[in-house]
């Protein structure tokens, strides 16, 4: 029993949202919270750090089909970084890669923002 | 690996809390009778799916209910059954997205039968009398049995 | 913590390597209900000290047979149930081990039941009619319900 | 499922017995051969290293219980090292440490046969 847990981490105008432990339909509550905050608080170029995501369920990729849209009118993104092998297979199974920016490094998705 | 049939089973309370102890218990079996790390995990994200489908929907997240989670093992092949004493519905009229569709319009939702056909081989959905409906689910335990690719069909 | 009464049931075949599913099974619930490391520890250690009496005593190694471990959760105690349909025995005519004597007479064995009386807080026997037998320990969640210490009675 | 394993390394007159993963009904069969084959060996100078141990149940204690009077008959001895808290609590429950020496190092425990 892991839990999740998800914290955040503002950086100029970049939030670093970092999640850890299992993104399921128990926990995708808390991440969905979290994006919620930060759309209301009008922040949103965001990266996910997913270092610590041991796990992730169409219930956990769903929070992120769920704000991309809103927050990409809002010139926004969501970018992801650091997924481990087995999180990064599912997302790769579903194509989302077509989608969202994957990088192996939390500094490559804030420096992409940056320039 | 096993040589004759062995069950195993879990019978748990509809929570999204215990989708993990499930996770656990499908991912220990499959690995325990021979299954790689990649594929167990698929066969964990599978069986995920379906209960969280009972949970959500079969049970409308009523948690008195419980959720039955049967594993078969035989010569070539790992069978898990879910069964619910929930609402049913028809397997057959769901809509699978096609995901570049799906992506391009940023749809949300309805990617558990789609991951679940996807990651097995086999998947099939019965209502039975006596109000159970069942999620049978198959992966082969000896290469993919004819599959050239994981596509579901 | 629970509200209401929960049932957790898992049924494998009796085997030694499967002692570890029901270890993961046993230690997953009681933490997820509130118990801590320590106490989760305690009941998993208790329960495979049961489960491994029923694959030698009662099955005799006998693969092809059933163990059930059943979990009820209420208010303020978690009850853990082993069901074997094997032999049964004479639980109250065991004779239970002066630790002191044991290691210095350097003896070896006869320390499963001893261990679940001193790391649960009941544990009863019953044969049951229909050759049913099963081993029920209970640990309650809150403090240790007027024990002082952690011998068994 | 971490399974188990044993090694052994030989130093000078001492055989260091390094455990991993669970020792319950299933694996204690494994180190029972392998503490079977030092007593063949004559090599009665035992170190059982329970560093990378997660789990031990009364089967895997059967095991110590098993050679600890043939050992010690032949001048030899188990002396037993770093366990992690949770072996190290069952160990205690059951009053072994009167029995066994165990030291929290492995260097602690050889540096006892050769003094
Ligand atoms: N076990 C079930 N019981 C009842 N209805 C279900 C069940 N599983 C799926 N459904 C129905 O099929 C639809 C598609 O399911 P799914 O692909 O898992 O996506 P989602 O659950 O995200 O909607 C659900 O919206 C629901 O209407
Ligand atoms: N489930 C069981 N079914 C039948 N006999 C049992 C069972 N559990 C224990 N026994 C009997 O009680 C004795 C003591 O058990 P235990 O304290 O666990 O030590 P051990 O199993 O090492 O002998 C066993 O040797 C066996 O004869």
């Amino acid at each position: 029993m892991n839990g999740f847990e998800v914290k955040r981490e503002d950086r100029d105008q970049i939030s670093v949202v970092a999640v850890k432990g299992y993104l399921d339909a128990h926990t995708a509550p808390e991440l969905e919270q979290m994006l919620q905050q930060l759309v209301d608080e009008e922040r949103v170029h965001i990266v996910v750090n997913l270092a610590g995501l041991s796990y992730i369920s169409s219930a956990g990729l769903g929070v992120f089909m769920g704000f991309i849209e809103d927050i990409r009118k809002k010139n926004g993104d969501i970018k992801l970084a650091e997924p481990n092998e087995k999180v990064y297979r599912v997302f790769d199974l579903l194509g989302f890669p077509v989608l969202y920016e994957i990088y192996q490094k939390e500094e490559e998705a804030i420096e992409k923002y940056r320039n | 690996m096993a040589k004759v049939t062995k069950n195993y089973q879990l019978k748990i309370p509809s929570q999204t809390d215990n989708l993990e102890l499930i996770r656990n218990f499908v991912s220990g079996v499959a690995k325990k009778v021979g299954f790689d790390a990649e594929e167990s995990n698929k066969i964990e994200l599978a069986v995920d799916e379906a209960c969280t489908n009972v949970i959500k929907h079969a049970y409308q997240h009523d948690t008195t209910k419980d959720i039955d989670v049967a594993i078969k093992i035989d010569y070539q092949k790992l069978t898990v059954i879910v069964t619910d004493r929930g609402r049913s519905f028809e397997f057959h009229e769901v809509d699978l997205p096609d995901m570049k569709q799906y992506l391009a319009e940023l749809r949300v939702g309805g990617l558990g039968i789609y991951l679940m056909k996807t990651l097995m081989d086999e998947v099939e959905y019965h209502s039975k009398p006596g109000n159970r409906n069942e999620v049978r689910m198959v992966k082969y335990l000896l290469g993919r049995s004819g599959k050239e690719d994981d596509k579901p069909r």
